[in-house]
């Protein structure tokens, strides 16, 4: 019948098959790194997106909400919600969330941000938006 | 259609229905080829919504280049052929000697892809150009990768070869590498005329 | 049990079990939520239950792993563990360093907690999954380190098999991989990017080599089939893995800001990825029907094969729904991705977990298996559980579907809030597959107290 | 002609003359249904030699046989119909 089936071969076939792969994932990782640059908008990171990006991670945000597409599915995506709200509008929602929520329905939190700390979130969110991500979200809805 | 005709007198006196090389060999070939299938079918299907882009960067190629290096692999392909072939008949010095000519085909592949992504890279170009860059670029550095691979296998076999491994009584080790060289092969005799030629 | 030292395994086992009782209750929490927006608010607000419930899943299964591998190990290298003194130290280390984490995330605010436990010495918190304060962070790398040190030096003084290499090989993967949770630029897109080669070079990379040896080991002691047989399939199979995984990273890189690119290679190579599961489903098969003998524990057995079939399904099928980029671009962070990493989590890691358990733990406490009666309810407790998050998947997947045609695919695309409200009967249907899944939990750990002592072996 | 009962040689002979037509039908700018098909003909006919002669498939399982030339198959035909498509 068949040829033989050998351990040994199929051991090193699993190293070289598994480094073989993890080399080319590094060359295109190689690849994008050098393309990012066009497409992350880094040359506009500020302090103030800096900040704006520190607060949204240690209120975790991304507990509820998704930043392009990634995070949880409880509230809207936030990656394009200075086009859908505006940044006065933006700043404005999340100053008005009631401290004990809304009966029967969700609701964000009272963070009690400062101005500058709302600015700071919605430079970040700006950027965010600005980033070249392939034209998503299909719609302003997110 | 072909069944008795292919008897060579060199051909070893083999037991009906043998697969060359090692089982395991065989299925990572398979899950390369599949990948190779996913990917060739993508560059035909994404080429038939971009026929005008397809068909005016592909003229870009150097097609004297590719066929060059069809020619290489093939060869070296044959090479390696006769390496196994002198394994079965005991002609110990020929195995070495036909894979370091199978892998010199290989190296002659790698310079001449280089000669042609120095080109291509001079120029500019990425796998962000466009759509055909992208497939041009990912299908042959993919494919690439493979030569490379193929002859580091070559390699270790021609140290094993040396030391006087194979022979009639144990070509497993030596069929089961062969089988992955002219996988190597396969892949870029339907590249070529896909990416290059196609049109 | 052949080595006195595989005794330490029991206490990571019944810790693995505990945390997965509470991941299970704020699962219902978070569920209630979704449909009563207001429950527990402001005390629990949805991202802290989230974060509770995602965080004791990975710490429960970090103990599953590092129970089931102190087990094996010596089992493997026929040799006692090098130091089970360090291995129960760890497990306390362990075990205080993820209490107190829980503690924190529901006692104080999370930006308080993250002043408090030095998030501005370096900033690594807030991020999905990975949202443990830096200590706790620096815990797993210690206890991670202290455990490969200790097995590592295990295998090296005895037998080096197949399945305890693959299983040492996913568990250094699994540490050096979660040194990506320590790298956090302030630009968005690297950060997101690597932070993939924490989540998903874990997930569909290294873990699935511990998956693949926890299995192997389970088979050739309850199939007896030959050790070599198991083997040289263990690493066909882990090859499958890494060659379609590792690329297959690129799915998660169409749309953060990456170079389009990914959205071919990723579709390709994720696309592949079913291959290696369903391998892992004819393989499971294929030993125990080639048995060569009837091991009293058939509820080993069954999550053995139950494993396979589920994480085929879940990572392989519904993986693959909306891997392909067109899709994707439709269905990405959408209840679709929550309907697969339900059951993707339960059919490949928390099963295989549950595997180990049922295999090992009969053994720890002294007999080759439980007594009918006990197994029998563990199997009633295998299909409540089983079939229960069958039914989360199906109805998160319904929600989902709707989802993208009501926000997404639309002529006239409604508000996200607006689209969530009218799927919100998939939502209770799925709170209540969850109160199953609860009582099938309910039935599990019932099973580890009924009838024990009836039959004596081993 | 001793050498050509050897079917590697022969194998060989057929692949350099197969690629040297593709080549020259891209020299003469070739296009349309009629060069796509022979060129799908073309690799076909080099991969099936490649698989039985190099690979040494001829006299090997049904099963590893049918497999290999059935991608060849497949590859083909899924290139084709791709073709065909982007020729409507």
């Amino acid at each position: 019948m068949s040829g033989a089936f050998t351990k040994s071969m199929a051991r090193n076939i699993f190293y070289g098959g598994t480094v073989f792969f993890f080399l080319l994932f590094l060359a295109l990782s190689f690849d994008t790194h050098s393309q990012l640059p066009k497409r992350d908008m880094r040359a506009n990171i500020t302090p103030q997106i800096a900040e704006g990006k520190k607060l949204w991670e240690v209120n975790n945000c991304i507990g509820c909400h998704t930043l392009m597409g990634e995070g949880a599915y409880f509230a809207p995506e936030l990656g394009n919600v200075v086009v859908r709200y505006g940044d006065e509008g933006t700043k404005a929602f999340i100053q008005a969330r009631p401290k004990d929520g809304i009966p029967g329905r969700r609701s964000m939190p009272q963070f009690n941000f400062t101005d500058e700390q709302l600015d700071a979130i919605v430079a970040f969110l700006k950027h965010v938006n600005s980033i070249n991500d392939a034209n998503w979200p299909p719609n302003d809805q997110g | 259609m072909c069944a008795m005709t292919a008897i060579a007198p060199t051909a070893p006196e083999t037991p009906a229905r043998r697969l060359p090389g090692d089982l395991a060999i065989w299925f990572f070939i398979l899950a390369e080829m599949l990948a190779f299938a996913v990917f060739f079918s993508a560059y035909a299907f994404a080429r038939a919504t971009h026929v005008a882009e397809f068909n005016l960067y592909q003229q870009t190629l150097d097609r004297n280049l590719g066929a060059l290096n069809t020619v290489l692999l093939i060869t070296g392909s044959w090479f390696v052929v006769l390496a196994v072939q002198a394994a079965h008949r005991d002609d110990r010095p020929a195995i070495p000697r036909n894979i370091l000519l199978g892998f010199l085909c290989g190296a002659g592949f790698l310079a001449v892809k280089v000669v042609e992504y120095a080109a291509k890279f001079g120029a500019g170009i990425s796998m962000s150009t466009n759509t055909f860059y992208m497939f041009y670029i990912s299908l042959t550095f993919f494919h690439f990768m493979h030569v490379i691979l193929g002859m580091v296998i070559l390699a270790i076999l021609w140290v094993q070869a040396r030391k006087g491994v194979y022979g009639s009584h144990d070509a497993h080790g030596l069929e089961s590498g062969a089988a992955y060289w002219h996988m190597v092969d396969l892949l870029w005799i339907v590249l070529f005329p896909l990416v290059y030629v196609m049109r | 049990m052949q080595f006195k030292s595989q005794a330490v395994a029991k206490p990571y086992f019944i810790a693995a079990i505990g945390l997965f009782v509470g991941q299970i209750l704020f699962g219902l929490i978070l569920g209630l939520q979704y449909v009563l927006g207001d429950f527990l608010f402001p005390a629990i607000p949805f991202n802290v239950a989230r974060m509770v419930h995602t965080n004791l899943l990975i710490v429960w299964l970090l103990f599953g792993f590092m129970g089931g591998a102190y087990y094996m190990i010596p089992e493997e290298s026929e040799t006692e563990l090098f130091s089970p003194k360090l291995a129960l130290a760890l497990f306390w280390i362990f075990l205080v360093a993820g209490a107190l984490t829980i503690v924190g995330y529901l006692a104080v605010p999370y930006a308080t907690l993250a002043e408090l436990t030095g998030n501005n010495l370096l900033e690594t918190m807030g991020r999905e999954f990975l949202e443990q304060p830096l200590p706790t962070k620096l815990g797993i790398v210690v206890v991670a380190l202290g455990f490969l040190f200790n097995l590592t030096l295990t295998v090296l003084k005895g037998k080096k098999t197949s399945i305890s290499l693959v299983l040492l090989l996913g568990l250094w993967g699994l540490a050096v991989f979660f040194l990506f949770s320590f790298y956090n630029p302030v630009n968005v897109v690297l950060d997101k990017f690597f932070w993939w080669w924490t989540v998903h070079l874990w997930v569909e990379g290294v873990w699935e080599l511990i998956l693949g040896s926890f299995l192997a080991f389970v088979l050739i002691k309850t199939t007896g089939v030959d050790r070599e047989v198991i083997e040289k399939w263990l690493y066909v199979i882990v090859t499958l893995t890494l060659i379609t995984g590792i690329i297959g990273t690129g799915h998660h890189y169409f749309w953060i800001g990456t170079p389009e690119y990914w959205q071919w290679w990723g579709s390709i190579f994720s696309a592949l990825e079913p291959i290696p599961f369903f391998a892992m489903t004819v393989f499971a098969f294929n030993m125990v029907n080639r048995r060569r003998r009837e091991h009293p524990n058939k509820a080993a057995v069954l999550w053995a094969l139950g494993t396979g079939v589920m994480a085929f399904l879940g990572a392989g099928v519904w993986g693959f729904l909306h891997t392909l980029a067109p899709v994707n671009y439709y269905t990405h962070g959408t209840q679709i991705t929550a309907a697969h990493g339900h059951m993707a989590f339960y059919g490949a890691y928390a099963m295989v977990n549950l595997m180990m358990i049922s295999y090992a733990m009969p053994i720890l406490r002294g007999r080759a298996a439980n007594s009918n009666k006990s197994q029998v309810l563990e199997m009633w407790s295998f299909w409540l559980m089983t079939v229960a998050m069958v039914f989360i998947t199906l109805f998160l997947t319904a929600a989902g579907i709707l989802q993208v045609w009501l926000q997404r695919a639309s002529d006239t695309p409604l508000p996200f809030m607006v689209a969530q409200e009218k799927i919100a009967l998939f939502y209770w249907m799925r709170e209540w597959a969850g109160v199953a899944f609860l009582v099938g939990l309910v039935i599990y750990i019932l099973s580890f107290f009924v009838g024990g002592q009836e039959e004596k072996a081993a | 002609m001793n050498a050509l009962k050897n079917p590697a040689h022969r194998a060989w002979l057929v692949l350099l003359v197969a690629t040297a037509i593709t080549w020259y039908l891209g020299e003469v700018g070739a296009a349309g249904t009629l060069s796509i098909v022979a060129m799908l003909l073309i690799a076909f006919v080099k991969g099936r030699l490649v698989i039985l002669d190099f690979m040494e498939l001829r006299n090997a399982p049904a099963l590893w046989r049918a497999l290999l030339e059935g991608w060849l198959i497949l590859v083909s035909s899924l290139i084709l119909l791709a073709y065909w498509i982007s020729l409507k």
